[in-house]
């Protein structure tokens, strides 16, 4: 019982300390390929630090929901990182939520960000909130089908089984099925957290923003929150993404050898969010009527991943 | 005695059936109102002298009943008050059919043919008496009535019609007499008083529809649609 | 020994006493302020007496039936308690208690106060119609019941004739619910005709019985015959015409438990009556549910009356239900009924979830649009500070309809993607793909149904008041209130508690299946809810409940540790540098689902018209005309060229009565001659 | 005795009004006869029940099971009539609709001819119900035919006189059939029979031999009755004269000829029907009756569909009914005849209860036009609007209302005989004919006020009313054991072979 808790501890602060690492990264790795030299990749504690410890105006217009909303995305996000294996193929809570509840839980942040997107009353909350909802749900669909190619072929929804069905065979991943999953699932990642060329998460021109349109009216501490979940987000995501496709290095329990793991871990995040920049950095953003047939896509590759899954 | 000879009865039945058929086409083909309630008389007054003649050869005393009473009011009395009639409210004495006198008298010729062909179904040889009796007089019979029916498609003033209806029931009476005697007297009385007040009632229905609407061609009521 | 023929006779006796005594009531003319108080409380305790009669039908697994005599030798009145029967019911009468209490607080204020003796005679009988429906158990009885309920619910829709509006949508129903009837008297009786018997005992798995072309136009007449009761697309298009029209705890009835009385029909049919069907059964129903999830959805998010938006919702969720049941089906023709009771669970918990949440959202609307006198959500806005009970209450609503955790609708719609999940490895080749698709629909089905709450919700509650009508909202009175309280608590009740509901359908799926599968689907002592086994997949909503609660306090404590000491000022939202955010600058509804329109415009075919009045140039317009309007696909290609069609079918077939006697007789005389000609032949 | 009060009763209340002048007295006198035939329609019923069979005169008259089910039905619709047409003239008195404003002459003149022929009326429908004899039964059709043709023409209107005119030539054409096949049927029994003499045409004495009667000749007759009777019942094609007789008479008189002539009409048929069956077995007279049958359903479908008077809908709808019954007879068996005599019963219970509420409205109103009229009749008539939906629900078969059950025993009927096309028919057809009833009478009943006068004009119109909705609903859930036991055994006769 202590160790459950224990780990359950440990993947917290994996998850919450960790991932504003990924987002720094991401931008110096960016600015450095757009010959900039950037922020430190360590800029983003340093924001929420000092974003957490601002005061902060809250709109006239906006109602408790305003003010709910960044509790809910953090816990909701936050509870979603305990539910998949991170560094150990026994994720601390897999027991009690696997893929689905870790989408529908994303879900459930989202719900309420977008609703405090509206609740401010401008027109940027609401154009925020609208375009949010719709690239999320045109991604669903893709989303799930990899999902289900997933649990397909480990026999179960369990984030901590799935991993544990991948360790056994180690260069699955090079199955073509593998290679379409992932690659629908990488431009699900792209959409979900509101990269280029879905999303410019540096843009705050009214055109083009989605996700910043939403969160425009918040500051200080609940601002932080919003851009620690995002980033957790991101983290979760791409987890998904290594550990299910990629799951060398994963431990089997939590033990000493788990720090080696969590090198390993790091590693493969760090490569892959240097994949995204790369794509971010060589790809100009779509309009917004082009991101469903990027994601229509991703759902023909899930759904060929599928196909072929029991094919090959 | 050949007025006892049934065969000769037979004879003098169908003969005069087949009279009354010509008189009925007669009537489709003719145009004059008043010749033509004369010529149902007459057709009626055959009828009666039908009814008589299976009477005296069968025996059958009832049916004198009935011949008398067809001679009474079909051929006298209806008669008279349909011209009557005709001459209260002043008509022009012309029909006016609708199909022309020849397609109107092949038509005729048609059911007619029909007639036979129906009443075939009936014709048993072997069998003597009414059956064989029936054949020939029931094809009559069914042609009188479906020329009848015919008729009072074929007219355009009430008054027509309603003696285009007797025509047709004089039909009826043909194919009761012949089968099968006719029907029982009460029956009978029913029937002639019911077919009496009918023509009463259509009478005066005409007399109104005269008043009312200033004309004779029911094919000008037509009102009530849908 | 458990009193459940006692407490369900009772129940049957209340609700028919209300019907008199609201009648007397009605007769009485004067009308008394206390009356409908009272006449709602006689519906009330008929709720609770079957209430108590089901959960102990369901839980002490006592099956009980009577039978009257109706001087007619075939028509018994056989009422039968069996679990599927008790399982409806008690979703009825939790749905009818908690609607009582509303309406006691709703009609003295609603536009059917001016006669609320007649309303809740009508309200009683729709409530005794539908108990009598989920309990019949004689064909004959069955349809008597079920054309009284569609009755009912005509005239309550229609409560307030002067409408048109309402008019239209009642007749609509009422005429497509007779259409739906027929079918089923086809249906229904060519299984009768099988076994012999009216009774329902005696149709167990009379499907199997008849030839098998028969049994197909059966199960498809039954099938569509319910579909249309239960709103299945594409013969759906009364509902979304009469549900928002009828009074709002009608509203709430109607699509909360009246639809569900199809889908209790196809259960009944599709599990009792047939065993195992053909796999084109279940998967005619596989995708009827997939198709009509999706376009309900789609449909839904075009909305901008708050009641239709919820009706499309019903559609939606019937495609979820359907999903269940024809997987169902599909993995009893391949024989696994393990796989088969769980997607059956799935189905019947969503139906039962899908009742409360939507009857929450109904009521809600009904208080909205009591408060606001509109149904149109772009005059709506700002209401969450007016009316912060009803608000908290839809909110509850709408997270539970979105599908997300803890609430209840988060439970079902995860079972059936696990039922989903696992008909892919367990049916052939063909079969096998259409579940993970199935699965990615129902997905964005979901998502695009959380899009739309996020609307309904955000537009109607949040931000500024968009009308003068939406700034005088108020409050509801409190028995309105307390009506939502209720559903809002069994939203969240069932969704925490779902492992201790689940042995609750252990003996529908023991009669269907011969399988008890609750014990599979719980474990972790109560904690974990499973897809058959752990291995498979689980989830745990208390868990997660109280997992979101423990970290929200990491930010709270980061807040104790750091934020504490600065400063929290309001100030007005960024305008633009314009002079002042008013209700203008929001997002309108319309705009909120715009991208979805132009993305899924193909199946909307919008059409929008700009005019633009300037006097200098077009840079400067003066005011700025916008129209947008999508076109009902089924309602205008397919419904409106049959009704055309008949009606000019119809007109030159009146041509027959011509008005000339000639023409008439020409008519009788033809027919005589093919007659004699036809009699003479042989 | 019970079967000679029936029809005494009624021609004694004829003779009396003849002679009158107060119209007052005129009304006691109908009055007294309806209650008076109602009565001894119920001591014929409990004859029946008790014994059986009744007859008197030789079986001359002759009551079973059918017949009493169909002088009671008759006796029924008579009596309910009765002070309904006693407000409804009173009314037309005060509204002067008899286009006078003086001594009240023409008005009298007017009333006396209704109180006299309406006991004829009945009258020739006892007979009909009670003649054993096949002749004397054609007789009495045509006597309610003849009866009823100045009832039809009782306004006087151009259109009244069109319609009596179509009502009587159709009539007599299809009644002239009708006697040619009783001529040949009493000619196939007398090759079998031989005899001679009244008793030779009657039913009680043709029907148990009817199995040897000629093939060939029982066709003929079949086709030819159904043709005729067939005409007087209103079944398409012949089903012209309907619409517009039953739309220009008088409330009362459509309520009386709608359901009790229509019954007459059927019961005659069905004697045939019987002989035809045990002659020719069930195949051939079936598939004539599921033929005319669907086709009445259907034809009515169009008219109900698209329709501009609501008493025009009704008489579609009378035809409608009709066609239900005929199918019921056709589909045979024993729900065959159940379902059509139930139809019968139900039927002649709901349809007066329409006639009444369109003659309400009617009168209140002054049009029968549905698109033209004032719509929102619910305030205008606070009784007779919301009944007439009800009625409106009933006779389209919803349940929980009676016809429902008939309709669905003829249903089964058709499924028992295996003929599934024309049950998918049927169906299609009666949900099509709900959609346009409704549609129609919503229009009519729904709606904002249009400014009439609020208020019903008299009890005497509103009270009939108000009986026959209670026993629709009533009927709707229990059915009386005498009752049921009355209909089982007249289908019975009509379903047995011997």
């Amino acid at each position: 019982m202590m160790e459950r808790i224990l780990t359950v501890l440990a993947q917290i602060v994996l998850v919450l300390f960790l991932s504003p690492l990924i987002t720094g990264f991401s931008r110096t790795w960016k600015a450095r390929l757009q010959t900039r030299r950037g922020p430190g990749i360590f800029q983003p504690y340093r924001d929420l630090a000092k974003l957490l410890r601002k005061g902060m105006v809250i709109p006239d217009t906006a109602s408790w929901v305003f003010g709910a909303t960044p509790y809910v995305l953090f816990s909701t996000t936050l509870l979603a990182g305990l539910l998949i294996p991170t560094v150990s193929a026994q994720a601390p809570l897999s027991a009690f939520g696997g893929v689905l509840a870790v989408v529908y839980l994303l879900a459930l942040g989202r719900f309420f960000l977008a609703l405090g997107g509206l609740d401010t009353g401008s027109s940027f909350g609401g154009l925020g909130s609208s375009r949010e909802m719709t690239i999320s749900a045109i991604a669903e669909p893709a989303l799930m089908l990899a999902v289900f190619t997933v649990a397909i072929g480990a026999g179960s929804t369990n984030l901590s089984t799935v991993a544990q069905a991948a360790l056994g065979q180690s260069w699955r991943f090079l199955a073509p099925s593998q290679m379409l999953a992932f690659a629908a699932l990488f431009i699900v990642l792209i959409a979900e957290t509101g990269r280029i060329p879905v999303d410019n998460p540096a843009t705050h021109l009214e055109l083009t923003m989605i996700h910043e349109a939403m969160i425009l009216e918040y500051s200080g501490p609940y601002l932080a929150l919003i851009e620690w979940s995002a980033a957790m987000k991101q983290l979760v995501l791409m987890t998904l993404l290594v550990n299910v496709f990629i799951p060398f290095g994963l431990s089997a329990g939590w033990s000493a050898i788990t720090v080696l793991s969590l090198i390993l871990f790091v590693v493969k995040l760090l490569f892959l969010a240097a994949t995204v920049v790369l794509m971010e950095t060589t790809n100009a953003k779509l309009r917004l009527f082009r991101v469903p047939e990027l994601l229509a896509v991703a759902f023909i590759l899930s759904a060929m991943a599928l196909i072929s899954t029991f094919l090959f | 005695m050949f007025w006892q000879d049934p065969q000769f009865g037979e004879r003098l039945i169908t003969m005069m059936a087949a009279l009354v058929l010509v008189l009925q086409i007669m009537m489709v083909a003719q145009r004059g109102l008043v010749t033509n309630i004369r010529a149902f008389g007459l057709q009626s007054f055959l009828l009666a002298a039908i009814a008589a003649t299976i009477a005296h050869f069968n025996h059958a005393p009832h049916i004198y009943v009935v011949a008398a009473l067809t001679l009474i009011f079909k051929a006298i009395l209806l008669p008279l008050v349909l011209e009557r009639l005709v001459a209260k409210i002043e008509i022009r004495l012309e029909i006016e059919p609708f199909l022309n006198v020849p397609v109107s008298v092949i038509v005729s010729g048609f059911l007619t043919l029909l007639g036979y062909v129906v009443a075939e179904s009936f014709h048993r040889p072997e069998e003597a008496g009414p059956a064989s009796l029936g054949h020939n007089t029931l094809a009559v019979a069914i042609a009188l009535f479906l020329i009848g029916f015919f008729m009072m498609i074929n007219r355009r003033k009430a008054l027509t019609q309603v003696l285009a209806l007797l025509c047709l029931e004089n039909g009826l009476f043909l194919a009761a007499i012949s089968l099968t005697f006719g029907m029982p007297l009460i029956v009978e009385a029913g029937i002639f008083f019911d077919v009496l007040v009918a023509t009463l009632l259509l009478a005066i229905l005409i007399y109104r529809i005269r008043e009312t609407f200033d004309s004779m061609d029911v094919s000008r009521l037509s009102r009530l649609k849908g | 020994m458990w009193p459940t023929r006692e407490l369900y006779t009772a129940g049957l006796l209340v609700y028919a006493l209300g019907i008199a005594g609201a009648l007397a009531g009605y007769a009485a003319k004067r009308t008394r302020r206390w009356l409908p108080g009272l006449l709602c409380a006689v519906s009330l305790l008929g709720a609770l007496l079957e209430f108590g009669a089901s959960l102990t039908a369901l839980f002490v697994r006592t099956e009980l039936s009577w039978t009257l005599a109706s001087g007619v030798p075939y028509l018994r009145y056989t009422v039968r308690l069996d679990p599927l029967s008790a399982y409806f019911n008690l979703a009825l009468s939790l749905l009818a208690a908690s609607v009582s209490v509303y309406s006691a607080g709703y009609i003295g204020r609603s536009s059917v106060r001016k006669s609320p003796g007649l309303f809740c005679a009508l309200l009683n009988l729709l409530l005794l119609s539908l108990t009598l429906v989920f309990t019949a158990s004689n064909i004959l009885f069955f349809l008597i019941v079920w054309e009284l309920t569609a009755v009912a619910a005509y005239f309550l829709v229609v409560f307030d004739h002067e409408s048109a509006e309402a008019r239209k949508g009642g007749l609509l129903y009422l005429l497509m619910s007779r259409g739906g009837t027929g079918m089923l008297l086809i249906g229904f009786l060519l299984l009768a005709s099988a076994a012999g018997s009216m009774d329902f005992a005696a149709l167990h798995g009379i499907g199997q019985q008849l030839p098998p072309a028969l049994a197909a136009i059966a199960f498809l007449l039954l099938f569509l015959g319910f579909g249309v009761k239960a709103g299945i697309i594409p013969v759906h298009i009364w509902l979304p015409a009469a549900h928002p029209v009828a009074p709002s705890n009608i509203s709430a009835l109607m699509s909360g438990i009246l639809i569900k009385a199809g889908i209790y029909g196809m259960a009944r049919v599709f599990f009792d009556f047939y065993g195992t069907v053909p796999v084109w059964a279940g998967m005619t129903v596989l995708v009827v549910g997939v198709v009509s999830g999706l376009l309900g959805v789609l449909y839904a998010l075009m909305e901008h009356d708050l009641k239709r938006l919820l009706a499309y919702h019903s559609i939606e969720n019937i495609g979820i239900i359907l999903m269940g049941f024809g997987s169902a089906l599909l993995f009893r023709s391949f024989g696994h009924p393990q796989l088969a009771a769980l997607a059956l669970v799935a189905g019947l918990f969503h139906t039962l979830n899908h009742g409360v949440f939507k009857c929450l959202l109904f009521l809600g609307a009904g208080g909205v649009v009591h408060a606001t006198h509109t149904r149109n959500m772009e005059e709506m806005g700002g209401l969450i500070r007016r009316m912060p009970s009803s608000a908290l209450y839809f909110l509850i609503g709408a997270i539970a309809i979105s599908g997300l955790p803890p609430l209840n609708g988060f439970v079902s719609e995860w079972f059936t993607y696990q039922a989903l999940l696992a008909g892919f490895g367990a049916t052939p080749a063909l079969t096998r793909m259409a579940f993970p698709i199935a699965g990615a629909l129902l997905a964005l089905t979901a998502a695009l149904a959380a899009a739309c709450f996020v609307k309904a919700f955000g537009i109607t509650f949040l931000a500024l008041p968009r009308s003068e009508r939406a700034e005088n909202a108020q409050e509801v009175p409190l028995l309105m209130r307390s009506g939502m309280a209720i559903l809002a608590v069994a939203c969240v009740l069932l969704g925490l508690g779902a492992t201790w509901f689940l042995p609750v359908f252990d003996p529908i799926t023991q009669g269907i299946f011969g399988v008890a599968i609750s014990p599979d689907l719980v474990a972790g002592n109560g904690l974990l809810l499973t897809a058959g086994s752990t291995g498979r997949g689980s989830v745990s909503t208390v868990v997660i409940a109280l997992a979101l609660v423990a970290l929200g306090a990491i930010p709270l404590l980061l807040w104790l540790v750091w934020g504490r000491k600065s400063a929290r000022l309001s100030g007005p939202t960024w305008d633009c540098g314009l002079p002042g955010l008013t209700a203008e600058n929001e997002y309108t509804a319309t705009a909120f689902s715009k991208p979805l329109r132009m993305i899924f415009a193909a199946l909307f075919r919008p059409r929008r018209e700009i005019q633009t009045e300037f006097e200098v140039s077009a840079y400067y317009p003066t005011a700025i005309h916008f129209e947008s309007e999508i076109k009902p696909t089924f309602e205008t290609h397919v419904y409106e060229p049959l009704r055309e069609l008949v009606l000019s079918l119809a007109s030159r077939m009146r041509r027959v009565q011509a008005g000339s006697i000639h023409v008439y007789l020409t008519y009788v005389f033809i027919t005589l001659i093919l007659l004699l000609i036809f009699g003479a032949r042989g | 005795m019970a079967i000679l009060a029936l029809l005494l009763i009624p021609l004694l209340a004829s003779a009396v009004t003849v002679g009158m002048r107060n119209p007052r007295r005129m009304e006691l006198v109908y009055l007294i006869s309806a209650a008076g035939s109602f009565g001894a329609a119920v001591w014929l019923v409990a004859e029946v029940l008790r014994n059986g069979t009744v007859s008197w005169g030789d079986g001359f008259l002759y009551a079973d099971h059918l017949s009493a089910l169909v002088a009671v039905l008759t006796a029924f619709v008579y009596l309910v009539t009765a002070p309904y047409a006693v407000g409804y003239f009173r009314q037309d008195e005060q509204q002067q609709t008899f286009g006078e404003a003086g001594n009240g002459r023409i008005s009298r003149a007017k009333l006396r001819k209704y109180y006299a022929l309406t006991p004829l009326f009945g009258f020739s429908m006892f007979l009909v119900a009670v003649s054993n004899n096949l002749g004397m039964l054609w007789v009495a059709v045509e006597g309610t035919t003849l009866a009823s043709i100045f009832l039809v023409t009782f306004y006087g209107r151009p259109t009244s006189l069109e319609a009596a005119w179509k009502y009587a030539v159709l009539g007599g054409v299809g009644l002239s059939m009708a006697l040619f096949g009783t001529v040949l049927t009493y000619y196939a029994a007398h090759q079998v029979l031989g005899g001679e003499g009244l008793s030779m045409l009657n039913w009680s004495v043709l029907a148990p031999s009817a199995g040897q009667f000629d093939k060939p000749v029982m066709r003929l007759a079949f086709i030819l009755v159904l043709l005729g009777y067939g005409t007087k019942a209103g079944l398409a094609p012949m089903h012209t004269w309907k619409p517009d007789a039953y739309g220009e008479a008088p409330a009362p008189v459509g309520a009386l000829m709608a359901t009790a002539v229509l019954n007459c009409a059927i019961y005659a048929l069905a004697r045939f029907y019987v002989l035809t069956t045990r002659s020719l077995g069930p195949q051939f007279a079936s598939q004539l009756l599921i033929l005319f049958g669907l086709l009445s359903i259907g034809i009515a479908v169009p008219f109900i569909l698209v329709q501009r008077s609501y008493r025009r809908l009704l008489a579609y709808s009378s035809i409608d009914h009709g066609g239900i019954m005929v199918l019921g007879l056709g589909f045979g068996g024993a729900f065959g005849a159940l379902g059509m005599l139930l139809h019968m019963t139900f039927h002649s219970v709901t349809k007066p209860l329409l006639f009444f509420c369109a003659g309400n409205a009617q009168q209140h109103t002054g049009s029968d036009s549905i698109k033209k009229g004032p719509g929102g009749l619910l305030h205008a008539l606070p009784v007779s609007a919301p009944m007439f939906l009800l009625a409106a629900l009933a006779i389209t078969g919803t349940p929980p209302f009676s016809m429902f059950l008939s309709e669905f025993t003829v249903l089964r009927a058709g499924f028992a005989a295996q003929r599934t096309v024309a049950v998918i028919l049927f169906v299609a057809f009666v949900v099509a004919v709900f959609c346009g009833f409704i549609y129609h009478i919503t229009q009519l009943i729904f709606g904002a006020p249009s400014g009439l006068p609020r208020g019903e004009s008299s009890r005497w119109k509103t009270y009939p009313v108000i009986a026959l909705a209670l026993i629709v609903i009533v009927l709707g859930f229990w059915l009386p054991a005498p009752v049921y036991s009355l209909v089982n055994g007249a289908a019975r006769i009509l379903a047995e072979q011997p």
